[in-house]
């Protein structure tokens, strides 16, 4: 497996069409450029609506109505070969990118297993190209390798508890040692300790196959446990992305800032302020930067204009206009 | 002053399908809240039955076995007289606010409800009340009136939430997982209204949560909840910080807080069980002994009795007089 | 008052299906409801010369021509209309009724009542309906007339189906947590059965009354092909007796077959419409 | 183990319905007051049709003893049970002295291949259909799905008459009400043809309408309910060929609730085909059914209507047999 891999989002437009002749529209994704690195750990942090999934959804080429991307590319170069995943027809990423270049775990992981197929059939139906044998063989291996006992192959999914079931789609994910795994909200409905489980297994394979993980989450907590990189999104548009301890120690957006400070942690009682208001309709956004009326900062160039996605240090990037003047 | 709230050995029994596998969703929970404004945190995990708890102290479920009682008053026996009283002082906010109001109907109807039958205003002077009430919680009755609960964002109408309950001046309001659906940057607010209302109208919180991080922020008490028993029950500084029960020095340790220096330590690999969930509800002994690295012979057959240690109460073998504690 | 019909007003025209089925239903009341001013004789039989074809004329008795026992088309098929509506009508108030009523009792209190109705309503659907309406009728020959008609339709099985209707709502309702604020607001648990739970269930109870006319209306004409019907009466099933029984299509009198098929088939399209079309307007507000 | 449980207790279900059907019509003749047997007989002297009078004396004492006239309640109960599960009603009034159960069996062959060659056709095809036809494009499914909303309500027996007034009257290609009027049908091939020829209509009435019936409940239950699913969404997500997640998501997911609609479904079906049997005059136990209620041949009647109670449940009771079988979560709980 020859080393170069990476992606690249450049000007990414997407939005959900709520009435086309009417073109009204919730517009999800506004301008995203990213590159993501290979063999990194790159979190997505960002509350609700602010579309992190939908970003996930597009870097996969999983656009289906009413998501629509409007402009915008997104450059896959791995194993020697570039694509560009919107161009791509739906066959082509079904036969080229799914589950062999980039694989998905989707939210709420415990409940998209087949109720009416046994475990190992989800496996085998994946595989199927090689003699039987082998290929039960490497199913056994992976499916030991997360912990779990190969009798488990046997079982339906409902025989097994949330967590078994929840390492069994990571499993499936990892079936083709894929460049890219994105991890969607992977422990929402999961108890503390499980997450923990799950969270070390996800990085366990990460270094082990040395391929870049993205993990989408709205929990900072996560996001320092496990993440290299932070790309924090509000509103639609990508608002910082810096090193882990950056984002934590000396956050830059004061969306960011906003969102630090209103963690409590165990063992330090100081007051916390959370941020006032609430995020914007994204069927029709306000003008200039989408923060700008929850922002402690506003200026008036932020209420009329977009601030420019800059690069403050290597690979790190912000969209504030308290930054583009010095 | 005797104690506000008391429950003596409460035990409920769920039962799945007709004849299926019954289980205790509350096992044999005893508690003490003396009558001052503070809060007092259940936590746990889903299935820990911290919610159930919640419903039998609302009088909404009527406990297997055990009593629950109310400045003196059995609730579940109360006369007619009574409940109107108990009505009054003892109030709820739920974890999800737009199940919590009938999307068919106006969200003021059930302010104006509370108001009139519960806190017994006079219905001329009720809008003025409710106005008033709505101000301490940042709204105003005009941004609140005739409108439908889909037309407020989760965070207003939790607020909303709140409101009712406070209008009864109770002295009791349970909290279920009041915060646990709004973005952490909002829920930070809502907290802190928590604290703001025990001092203004000396208020006894009861605030149920998974989210130990807000429970240490703002509670003062704190009872850990596994598989429908306490577990440990103190001081939150002590309890979340120098846990002694094996099940919260897993909670602590496996927490992911915000701060990657913590990392190295949260990354050190931990075996995952892979006990199924219903064998642990009718584990004869300590429900957390399958899962529990300390764990002897006795914690399978019996389960352990109630130790004082400092001030706080740990349900473990490990403290028991003869057991040397090992942490 | 003028709120509820602007509530429906609104809930007609928002689903196409139900706009359409309503239009032709409400076709179909007129057209009954012009069988009030049919001349006094249209029940005697022989009093119009037979078989004359549909001609167009003043009088609309021979609108749709005569039939062999000389009687107008036009004339019976009204008052067929007429009376199978009631019959429907009669079978679905009570059966719809009764499963509301067993529907909030079986949800509301889980315990043994709630399943002994839902087990009692569960063997009552797998009785095939046919047979014990035929015993009832075959035996109360003599007593038989159009309300007491109705009302045997609500056995066996018609009230059994809203009865698991309601009965899933309910449940799925009681766990709702608007159900626990409604407490704390001291609404007394009539209250909320009236307030948030009948608000819910007054859709579903609808649609089951719907789908009740239908089956009553259906069982009916079953019954009259079997010669089980009211023979005195004219309703749509009787005329589909004697369709069979004096055979008109072998004498090429097309005219006297087709007008009750189209009558027929006219208000089962049109009242299962409006079924459907309130089905899903329910379950989208529902779900919202 | 816990299968053998949900066995058991469908076979009580199966057991229960039977009892409280007869139970029913047991309580419901209590009522008949005595003068109604001396009715009935005198209202089939009147129509002029000649019985041999040694029926007439068998009618009225096994009417007596049926509306329970004679007798304690509780023994009379149990001899009605075992009189109606194993349909001894003792000879048949129409077809004097042969005994009701012979000419019911003379005649359930006819009803049993029309009824289950009709019923599974439609069912196996509308939901064949069903899943494939909203697979495709919309256009087409809409628009089937706007036939099905039409037809699905609409009785099999209302629609045979449609049948009759285009397939015999229009365009005469079958026989108008002919039927089959031999009662034992010589294998000829005359006959055979001919058998075939009048059978065509009826099985068509029930295969359209349940057909399309059967295919407007699959893809409806397979839009909301399937294509819903998470694990729906993630078989696409993994990039598996649309045949195979067809056939081993889409159609054993839909598949589970149709069986259950079938079972719920089987009372009313069999109720139709009988009376289709009567507008075709086809020579199933639905148009005996006709000819015994209009000679007035209480003991035939009764013998039809408790076989049909008992083909019923026994219909059921295999289809909840047969469910666990292709659903885990019930066979392995």
């Amino acid at each position: 497996m020859s080393g170069g891999f990476e992606i690249n989002i450049r000007d990414l437009d997407a939005v959900y069409d709520v009435d086309i002749e009417k073109n009204v529209y919730v517009h999800a994704i506004d301008d995203v450029n990213l590159h993501i690195k290979r063999g990194e750990v790159l979190g997505i942090a960002g509350e609700s609506g602010c579309g992190k999934s939908t970003l996930a959804k597009i870097v996969y080429g999983f656009v289906n109505p009413p998501l629509r991307v409007r402009k915008g590319s997104i450059i896959i170069n791995a194993y020697d070969s570039e694509y560009d995943v919107i161009s791509l027809s739906l066959e082509e990423r079904r036969a080229k990118l799914w589950w062999r270049v980039i694989s998905y775990i989707p939210q709420n992981a415990m409940n998209v297993l087949n109720p009416v197929m046994r475990v190992k059939d989800h496996f085998i139906e994946l595989l199927r190209h090689r003699s039987p044998k082998a290929d039960m063989e490497e199913v056994v291996k992976l499916i030991e390798s997360t912990g779990l006992k190969k009798e488990v192959l046997n079982a339906y999914p409902h025989q097994l508890s949330g967590g078994m079931r929840q390492r069994i789609v990571m499993a499936l994910a990892l079936i083709f040692n894929p460049r890219v795994v994105i991890a969607d909200e992977p422990t929402t409905a999961v108890d503390v300790v499980l997450q923990r489980g799950i969270l070390q297994l996800l990085i366990e394979f990460q270094k082990k196959l040395n391929n870049t993980l993205i993990i989408i989450t709205h929990d900072a907590g996560v996001h320092s446990m496990v993440a290299d990189r932070v790309a924090v999104m509000y509103a639609g548009n990508i608002v910082e992305v810096s090193e882990i301890n950056a984002v934590f120690e000396r956050p830059l957006h004061p969306y960011t800032q906003g969102l630090i400070n209103s963690l409590p942690r165990i063992g330090d009682k100081s007051t916390r302020v959370g941020l006032a208001g609430s995020p914007p309709d994204l069927r029709n956004p306000p003008a200039g930067c989408r923060f700008h009326p929850r922002c402690p900062f506003a200026m008036d160039i932020c209420k009329r204009e977009k601030p420019p996605f800059i690069e403050i240090e290597k690979d790190c990037f912000v969209a504030c206009w308290l930054y583009t003047k010095g | 002053m005797g104690n506000l709230l008391e429950l003596r050995n409460v035990t409920k029994i769920f039962r799945y399908g007709l004849f299926g596998f019954r289980f205790k969703a509350v096992d044999n929970v005893s508690l003490a809240l003396e009558n001052k404004p503070l809060i007092f945190t259940i936590a746990g995990e889903s299935g820990s039955g911290k919610t159930t708890l919640a419903r039998i102290i609302l009088g909404y479920h009527v406990p297997d076995s055990g009593e629950v009682l109310y400045k003196g008053k059995y609730i579940h026996k109360l006369q007619r007289k009574d409940i109107k009283w108990f009505r009054r002082e003892v109030q709820a906010v739920f974890q999800d606010p737009y199940a919590s109001f009938n999307p068919l109907k106006k969200v003021y109807s059930y302010l104006h409800e509370t108001a009139v039958n519960i806190a017994g205003i006079d219905r001329r002077e009720a809008d003025a009340y409710i106005d008033e009430i709505l101000k301490a919680v940042g709204l105003s009755l005009e941004r609140v009136k005739g409108k439908y609960p889909n037309e407020f964002s989760g965070g207003e109408l939790q607020r909303v939430a709140m409101a009712r309950a406070l209008l009864t001046k109770p002295a009791l309001i349970v909290a279920d997982e009041p915060v646990s659906m709004l973005d952490a940057s909002l829920r930070i607010n809502i907290v802190n209204m928590f604290n703001d209302f025990r001092e203004r109208y000396g208020i006894l919180f009861i605030y149920i949560t998974h989210d130990l991080s807000t429970a240490y922020y703002i509670s003062d008490r704190i009872a850990i909840m596994y598989r429908g028993v306490v577990v440990e029950c103190g001081p939150v500084e002590k309890v979340l910080t120098e846990p002694l029960h094996p099940y919260t020095q897993t909670l602590i340790e496996s927490l992911p807080i915000p701060d990657p220096k913590a990392r190295e330590k949260w990354l050190k690999a931990i075996k995952l069980s892979g006990v199924i969930e219903k064998e642990e509800f009718i584990a004869r002994g300590c429900k957390y002994a399958s899962r529990c690295p300390y764990a002897s012979s006795k914690c399978f057959e019996e389960p352990p009795p109630d130790v004082a240690v400092e001030n706080r109460i740990v349900k473990c073998w490990l403290y028991s007089e003869q057991e040397k504690p090992l942490s | 008052m003028i709120s509820v019909v602007k509530r429906i007003m609104k809930i007609i025209k928002s689903d196409v299906k139900v706009y359409v089925g309503t239009l032709i239903f409400i076709l179909l009341l007129i057209f009954a409801l012009i069988s009030f001013l049919a001349p006094s004789w249209h029940k005697a039989w022989y009093f119009l010369p037979r078989d004359q074809l549909p001609q167009l004329s003043s009088d609309p008795t021979y609108w749709l021509g005569t039939t062999t026992n000389g009687r107008s088309v036009f004339w019976s098929l009204a008052r067929a209309t007429l009376n199978s509506l009631i019959i429907g009508l009669v079978a679905a108030t009570l059966a719809a009724h009764i499963g509301l009523i067993l529907g909030i009792l079986a949800g509301l209190r889980s315990g043994v009542i709630g399943a002994i109705i839902m087990m009692l309503a569960d063997v009552f659907i797998t009785i095939p309906p046919l047979p014990l309406h035929v015993v009832l009728v075959t035996i109360f020959k003599e007593y038989i007339s159009l309300p007491l008609l109705g009302l045997i339709f609500v056995i066996p099985s018609s009230w059994a189906w809203p009865a698991r209707q309601i009965r899933a709502l309910v449940t799925s309702l009681r766990e709702r947590e608007f159900i626990l604020t409604s407490l704390l607001s001291g609404n007394t648990t009539r209250r909320i059965l009236l307030n948030e739970i009948f608000p819910y269930t007054f859709g579903w109870h609808l649609v089951n009354f719907l789908n009740t006319v239908l089956f009553a209306i259906g069982s009916e004409a079953g019954l009259a092909i079997l010669g089980l019907s009211l023979m005195r009466e004219d309703t749509l099933g009787m005329m589909i007796y004697w369709i069979i029984y004096f055979n008109p299509l072998y004498r090429g009198i097309w005219w006297w077959v087709i007008p009750p098929i189209v009558v027929l088939i006219l208000i089962f399209v049109s009242l299962y419409l409006i079924s459907t079309g309130l089905q899903d307007y329910f379950n989208l507000r529902f779900k919202r | 183990m816990k299968t053998i449980y949900y066995f058991f207790l469908r076979i009580i279900t199966f057991i229960l319905t039977i009892l409280l059907s007869f139970t029913l019509i047991f309580i419901i003749l209590q009522f008949v007051p005595a003068s109604i047997v001396e009715l009935l007989i005198a209202s089939y002297r009147s129509k002029g049709q000649y019985y041999d009078p040694k029926a007439i004396i068998e009618l009225r004492e096994r009417l007596y003893e049926l509306f329970g006239l004679g007798g304690n309640i509780v023994d009379q109960y149990f001899r009605f049970l075992n009189r109606f599960v194993l349909l001894e009603f003792g000879s048949s009034l129409i077809a004097f002295p042969t005994p009701v159960k012979e000419i019911i069996a003379l005649r359930l062959p006819w009803t049993v291949g029309l009824l289950s060659i009709t019923a599974i056709i439609s069912w196996i095809m509308g939901n064949i259909l069903g899943v494939l036809a909203s697979e495709r494009s919309s256009a087409i499914s809409r628009t089937l799905r706007a036939i099905a909303v039409t037809l699905y309500p609409i009785p099999y027996y209302i629609f045979a008459l449609v049948l009759i007034f285009i397939f015999s009257y229009l365009i005469p290609l079958f026989p108008l009400i002919g039927g089959i009027t031999t009662v034992s049908p010589s294998l000829t091939i005359y006959d055979m043809v001919y058998l075939i020829k009048s059978s065509i209509l009826p099985a068509l009435s029930i295969i359209i309408v349940s057909g399309f019936g059967w295919w407007f409940l699959s893809s409806s239950s397979l839009a909301q309910v399937v294509q819903n699913e998470d694990f729906y969404k993630f078989a696409i997500l993994r990039g598996l060929s649309s045949n195979l997640i067809l056939k081993r998501y889409t159609l054993r997911n839909v598949i589970l609730p149709q069986i259950t609609a079938l079972g719920l479904a089987l009372g009313g079906i069999f109720s139709g085909a009988l009376l289709v049997e009567v507008v075709f005059a086809y020579p199933g136990l639905g148009y005996l059914l006709y000819r015994a209620i209009l000679g007035g041949d209480i003991p035939t009647t009764l013998g039809i209507l408790s076989l049909s109670v008992i083909g019923v449940s026994a219909a059921t009771l295999i289809l909840d047999l047969i469910y666990p079988l292709l659903d885990p979560r019930v066979r392995h709980r």
